[in-house]
């Protein structure tokens, strides 16, 4: 009896304290994190470390980047003032725990305006709750899930934005491609299993494509032998694979497959849109290969792509890739929603990126369509021997 | 039924990888029952090694093979004498916690080192395909094979032949009677960690060639697998290692061949957890009850 | 009996008081919104390793399969939340996702718990992968993208209260006839049986309690986080949960606690460190078992009684 | 009246015919020796009667008090929830718990206390507690020890060790004790104890004890009877002095022609 007394007791003294407290500390009025003094705080939700380390680094350097850049021509023009941006950024350890974390961090302790990164879906969504309490908007180089921006109800979260595309957007580009441009009909599909990303693409890709799909089969991230997959396709009828998936593991693929003697075309989304998928495949293995891309690396027609593309080799001494291009696109986002707005502060700047037209980025002319989605023109890419030798925009 | 052969070839291929890393596992844990979670990063060093020095020092592959065995046992002694040595006296536990802290150490020093990028190896040897009827299998699928079985040959011959062998037997039957017998016990177990590191650099830099795709966390996920391969085998037997190598590789294959790709590890753990059942020691191991 | 009544009294108001103290640093603003996350982040890890010291430091059984107890717990609670987003549907999901991963402990825990030591080790470890796998493949889970949108029904009071009630459960099972049984199996299987313990039975008994706390922070963490995956329930965070209770000393409550919080705030302070935060983080917990390798506390418990009856002798000397 | 009747009773280790076709039986309240030089089989004979090793033949039977019990096959807790407790020749105490502690463990089958009773911490939880602690300390008195309840049991003096292993053994309330070579390393005075001990518990609690013993004059001073054994075999029963004098038992115990 007593035991249950306690437990009784105990719960009522808490909930009554908790009303009591709950009360007062809600009070606080909260209009976002208002900028002051000469600089301008934009928070980093990276994963520098853990499994997606290599993707939260590339955002990291591309955001880096930015921010140097910009700073470098001046700043961020607000009401006739140069404000220098300052990146104050946090390792979440590709962890979801530590993504929320991070934000609520970056939100309420540095008092950032708004954040670049994390990168996966799944970390954004994890992070979205803290920075929508302090009203941050939240902007992703990488987030692809459709969902995403959207809540429960239908209408659009407030304060997420994406520099990527939506999964079903590249997946529904892709399948069209595949069966009106390349005029393929017979479609096999190897997916990575533990991503949303893959399953997004893949749900979209089946969905508008018209042929037929023969076959999916499933790899799960970290995989690095693909023979036993692809023994079993190359006996099947198909007219070209489609790998939902990033290049880690599609460089493998693409190498195997073409060992193995499958001649097919392959076609993936913008996870293959990194140097070093030719680099894993080797230059031989590299042919025949679409795959989307933000910007057409032979740049003739985009000048700030080949101007970034040079400027981040300067720094880095690598090729840029997809996700420090996106990163780099979303932190100038954010400088131009500033711009627009004349206001630095966070609520303002969530105005200013949903407002966002023709916003010319590296990764092409940008404009935030209801749903926070970027609205721009899908460029395939098509690799013959390593190099690039052909690129379409569709849309 | 010619892809019935071929998934063999493939499935031998897969667990041939599986049983030169289970090796070096079951050979540490064989001596001081130890769970050496950094074993496949040790193995991730010797991939990067051999990338540097193929790279930077224009080595061909036989000498980057044995220099990254060389730089991966050094590294290994290292690892125990500062890791593990300390703590031999503790509860095992404790000593698998440090394992897993210099698993985390090495990966994330590197990758702060050399960032987290996939990088391509070098190919040291051009890929050749054979075409044996209608299987292929590649030059360095052949030369993995090889290697794992020499390897293991060599293991079993050192162990069972020499007087450094006999040494690490009676160290892992009994430490304290092995001192009194004049065995010098730290000079065993740091032999056995060169050993069993020298073949996760090997694995390493075989692996690499074979793949053409190294990173600081790549040993993460085979470390594991070669861990479950050990278990499966009968933890502490060189060829019950191998064993489990090839029956990892095998069921791997199996079930991707038969469309269940979706469900690859759940059947390994699956295959696993009801072998252990019957043969709780593992397929080979002998189930040593206590005495009264 | 009064002797009794004190003890819990003291236990009652340490935690009330405890409750209290938080509750005002975070009206003064000393306590703002990233340390409460830090602090509901520590208090569940707390949940997930009461339970597996439950399992691994009293009774033995050394089990690396935590996480896919606690994905249950989250799943379940996960989906019942987002069908009624209320209170109710909170209890209603806790209680669900603990029965569910008492049920799976139970079906699995029977025949697995007669495996020893590292055998046993992997075997949960290949149990909570395939748990995890299934996660990844079932429609209603939603696949790898997981489940998103969880209504955030725990605060920080729901999971103090949780932390509180667990450790109230499994300390006070310890701390009984069953929790001696337990530990018995502990220190000596044969001898154990040879004394009229059923050691099958009260490993399987720690195995499944464990495994329904370890959902209750599951629970905690979906509805506070508000959005899980696969991904989040994988070896590593089995690993995690593994390296708080044997930091804190195997079979030391308050070593979890203290474990639990020390790792906590160096998760927070390592945010600021970048791609160095795990180098230091790995360079610490090495640092720490070299040199307390029976983890910061050993098997020391704080309690109430002893501090009376110190009291007491120094009031009587 | 006999309690345990043990009938061919053998087990075979692979080719090794470690115990064979024992037949004993141990009548109530009797105190009764196993002897035999090292290696003869007697802890594998304790081993099967209490369940740790399965026999691969014989049975054997309890008289319980719901009628005759058979034993063999059981698992080592139901063996000893029916009435069979023993201690170890190599000291098999919860080092890492206190004494009272251990003593307590062995009262687990009989302590009725409920789950939920010892999570709520209820008044009849205190007031089961409270009684057992009793009960602990009422037999650890008995052997002096009462003062060292709260001692963790491997910080005890060897001698404290064996005894209360024996203590662990009668907390759970057994009808046939076995004890497994009691005076191992204790020196002449505390084996005069013990031998005084064993005598005063089998008065005390009315059971029935199976002692193995090296040291023959405890043997000799307690035993009322004594089984011996040699190559796993039974080669004399009887009386001390029947022991003593049968030509068989002289032969093992001498070796060669004598």
């Amino acid at each position: 009896m007593r035991g249950k007394k306690l437990a009784t007791v105990l719960g009522t003294v808490m909930l009554a304290g908790s009303l009591l407290l709950a009360g007062c500390s809600s009070s606080a009025t909260n209009g976002g994190n208002k900028q002051s003094g000469n600089t301008i705080k934009i928070g980093g939700n990276f994963e520098l470390s853990g499994a997606a380390a290599a993707y939260g680094q590339a955002m990291q350097r591309g955001t880096e980047l930015a921010v140097s850049q910009i700073n470098k021509d001046g700043g961020v023009k607000v009401n006739g003032k140069k404000l220098k941006l300052q990146l104050v950024q946090k390792d979440n350890k590709s962890d979801n725990s530590q993504v929320a974390s991070v934000a609520s961090n970056l939100a309420t302790q540095s008092k950032v305006v708004a954040s670049v990164g994390p990168i996966t879906s799944g970390a954004d969504l994890a992070a979205l709750p803290n920075y929508t309490k302090a009203k941050v908007p939240l902007i992703t180089p990488g987030g692809t899930q459709d969902s995403l921006t959207v809540q429960k109800n239908g209408k659009v979260q407030p304060y997420m934005f994406r520099s990527c595309f939506e999964d079903s957007y590249q997946g529904k580009a892709l399948a069209k491609y595949v069966y009106s441009n390349m005029k393929l009909k017979r479609v096999a599909i190897l997916a990575d299993k533990s991503t949303d990303y893959a399953q997004g693409l893949t749900k979209a890709f089946k969905k508008e494509f018209k042929g037929q799909v023969v076959q999916v089969q499933y790899y799960q991230a970290g995989d690095k032998d693909f023979n036993t997959l692809l023994t079993k396709l190359k006996g099947k009828k198909f007219d070209a694979l489609f790998v939902p998936g990033y290049y880690s593991e599609a460089g493998l693929i693409v190498k195997q497959a073409r060992q193995m003697g499958i001649t097919q075309p392959i076609v993936g989304a913008d996870g293959f849109a990194d140097p070093k998928l030719v680099q894993i495949a080797g230059k031989k293995n590299a042919s025949n290969i679409y795959y989307t891309t933000h910007f057409d690396s032979k740049a003739t027609n985009n000048a700030k792509a080949t101007a970034y593309m040079k400027a981040y080799k300067a720094k880095y001494n690598e090729q840029a890739g997809t996700f420090d291009a996106l990163a780099y696109d979303a932190t100038y986002m954010i400088k131009d929603a500033i711009e627009n707005e004349k206001s630095a502060d966070s609520t303002k700047i969530a105005t200013g990126l949903a407002n966002l037209k023709n916003f010319k980025g590296v990764t092409g002319t940008i404009t935030m369509d209801k749903k926070h989605n970027p609205q721009k023109p899908v460029i395939i890419a098509k690799v013959e021997n390593g190099e690039e030798v052909q690129a379409t925009s569709v849309k | 039924m010619h892809t019935v052969l071929q998934q063999l070839v493939n499935g031998l291929s897969l667990g041939s990888i599986y049983a030169l890393l289970a090796l070096g596992y079951t050979m540490v844990y064989g001596i001081i029952k130890l769970i050496n979670f950094a074993h496949g990063d040790i193995y991730m060093l010797g991939a990067f090694w051999g990338y540097y020095v193929i790279n930077q020092w224009h080595f061909s592959f036989w000498p980057a093979l044995i220099s990254a065995m060389i730089f991966c046992a050094l590294a290994g002694v290292i690892i125990e004498y500062l890791a593990y040595r300390p703590l031999r006296n503790s509860p095992r536990i404790a000593a698998l916690i440090t394992a897993i802290g210099v698993s985390f150490l090495l990966e994330n020093g590197m990758s702060y080192l050399f960032s987290s990028n996939v990088r391509s190896f070098p190919q040291a040897i051009a890929v050749k395909q054979y075409h044996l009827g209608s299987v292929t299998i590649s030059n360095i699928q052949l030369l993995i094979l090889v290697v794992s079985i020499v390897l293991m040959i060599l293991l079993q011959l050192i162990i069972k032949e020499t007087k450094m062998g006999k040494a690490m037997r009676a160290v892992s039957v009994d430490a304290d009677a092995a001192q009194l017998i004049g065995i010098n016990i730290d000079r065993t177990i740091s032999f056995t960690f060169a050993l069993g590191s020298a073949l996760a650099g090997a694995a390493g830099v075989l692996i690499g060639l074979y793949y053409n795709s190294i990173d600081p966390l790549m040993g993460m996920t085979p470390g594991i697998k070669a861990f479950v391969a050990a278990v499966l085998g009968g933890i502490g037997l060189i060829p019950g290692a191998a064993l489990g190598g090839f029956v990892i590789g095998l069921i791997e294959t199996a079930v991707q061949a038969l469309g269940f790709s979706a469900f690859k590890d759940a059947v390994v753990y699956a295959v696993l957890i009801l072998i252990l059942l019957v043969r709780p020691a593992g397929i080979l191991g002998k189930n040593v009850k206590e005495k009264v | 009996m009064k002797k009794n009544l004190k003890y819990n009294l003291t236990w009652l108001a340490i935690m009330v008081v405890g409750y209290i103290l938080i509750d005002v640093l975070e009206l003064v603003g000393v306590i703002d919104q990233f340390a409460e996350t830090t602090l509901v982040l520590i208090g569940i890890n707390i949940i997930l390793a009461t339970g597996l010291n439950l399992i691994i430091g009293f009774s033995g059984q050394f089990s690396l399969g935590h996480a896919g107890f606690m994905a249950i717990g989250a799943y379940t609670s996960a989906l019942i939340t987002q069908a009624i987003p209320n209170g109710g549907g909170m209890v209603l999901g806790l209680i669900a996702g603990m029965a569910l991963s008492a049920l799976v402990a139970l079906v699995v825990g029977i025949p697995t718990l007669r495996l020893n030591g590292d055998y046993l080790a992997i075997a949960t470890m290949g149990v909570a992968e395939i748990i995890r796998i299934i996660m990844n493949n079932l429609k209603i889970t939603n696949g790898p993208a997981g489940l998103y949108n969880i209504p955030q029904l725990a605060n920080w009071s729901v999971v103090y209260l949780f932390v509180c009630l667990t450790t109230i459960l499994i300390v006070n099972f310890i701390h009984s006839r069953d929790g001696r049984a337990v530990m018995s199996v502990r220190e000596d299987e044969i001898a154990a049986e040879s004394m009229g313990v059923n050691i099958t039975k009260w490993k399987v008994i720690a195995f499944v309690l464990g495994a329904a706390t370890a959902a209750i922070g599951g629970a905690l963490h979906a509805s506070y986080i508000q959005t899980i995956a696969p991904n989040d329930f994988g070896i590593m965070e089995s690993i995690n949960i593994l390296i708080i209770v044997v930091m804190g000393g195997i079979g030391s409550i308050t070593g979890t606690y203290v474990a639990a919080i020390v790792l906590g705030l160096l998760d927070m302070v390592l945010q600021n460190f970048g791609t160095l935060r795990m180098v230091l983080y790995s360079l610490a917990l090495i640092l720490i078992m070299v040199f307390k390798p029976s983890g910061l506390l050993g098997t020391w418990e704080f309690s109430v009684r002893r501090i009376f009856t110190k009291f007491k002798a120094k009031g009587d000397a | 009246m006999t309690l345990l009747d043990v009938k061919g009773l053998t087990k075979n280790f692979g080719g090794l015919t470690a115990v064979s076709d024992v037949s004993m039986h141990l009548d109530d309240n009797e105190l009764v020796a196993l002897i035999g030089p090292n290696g003869a089989g007697k802890t594998t004979l304790f081993n099967l009667l209490t369940g740790v090793i399965v026999p691969s033949e014989g049975t054997v039977t309890l008289q319980a008090d719901a009628g005759l019990e058979v034993l063999n096959k059981k698992k080592p807790y139901t063996i000893a929830q029916a009435g069979l407790a023993r201690t170890f020749q190599n000291i098999r105490l919860f080092k890492g718990l206190s004494v009272e502690d251990n003593v307590l463990i062995a009262m687990t089958s009989k302590n009725k206390e409920g789950f939920l009773e010892s999570i709520f911490r209820l008044p009849s939880f205190y007031k089961k507690e409270d009684e057992l602690h009793q009960q602990v300390l009422d037999l650890l008195k008995i052997f002096d020890m009462q003062d060292d309840a709260d001692k963790l049991a491997k910080n005890l003096p060897y001698g404290a060790q064996r005894r209360l292993e024996i203590v662990r053994a009668l907390a759970t309330k057994p009808k046939i004790l076995f004890l497994d070579e009691p005076a191992a390393g204790m020196n002449p005075e505390e084996t005069a104890d013990l031998t005084r001990l064993i005598r005063q518990i089998q008065e005390e609690f009315h059971i029935t004890i199976l002692l193995i013993e090296h040291d023959m004059s405890l043997v000799m001073n307690v035993a009322e009877r004594i089984y011996v054994l040699e190559y796993g075999q039974l080669i004399a029963e009887g009386t001390p002095e029947e022991v003593q004098k049968d030509p068989k038992v002289i032969k093992a115990y001498l070796g060669g022609e004598a």
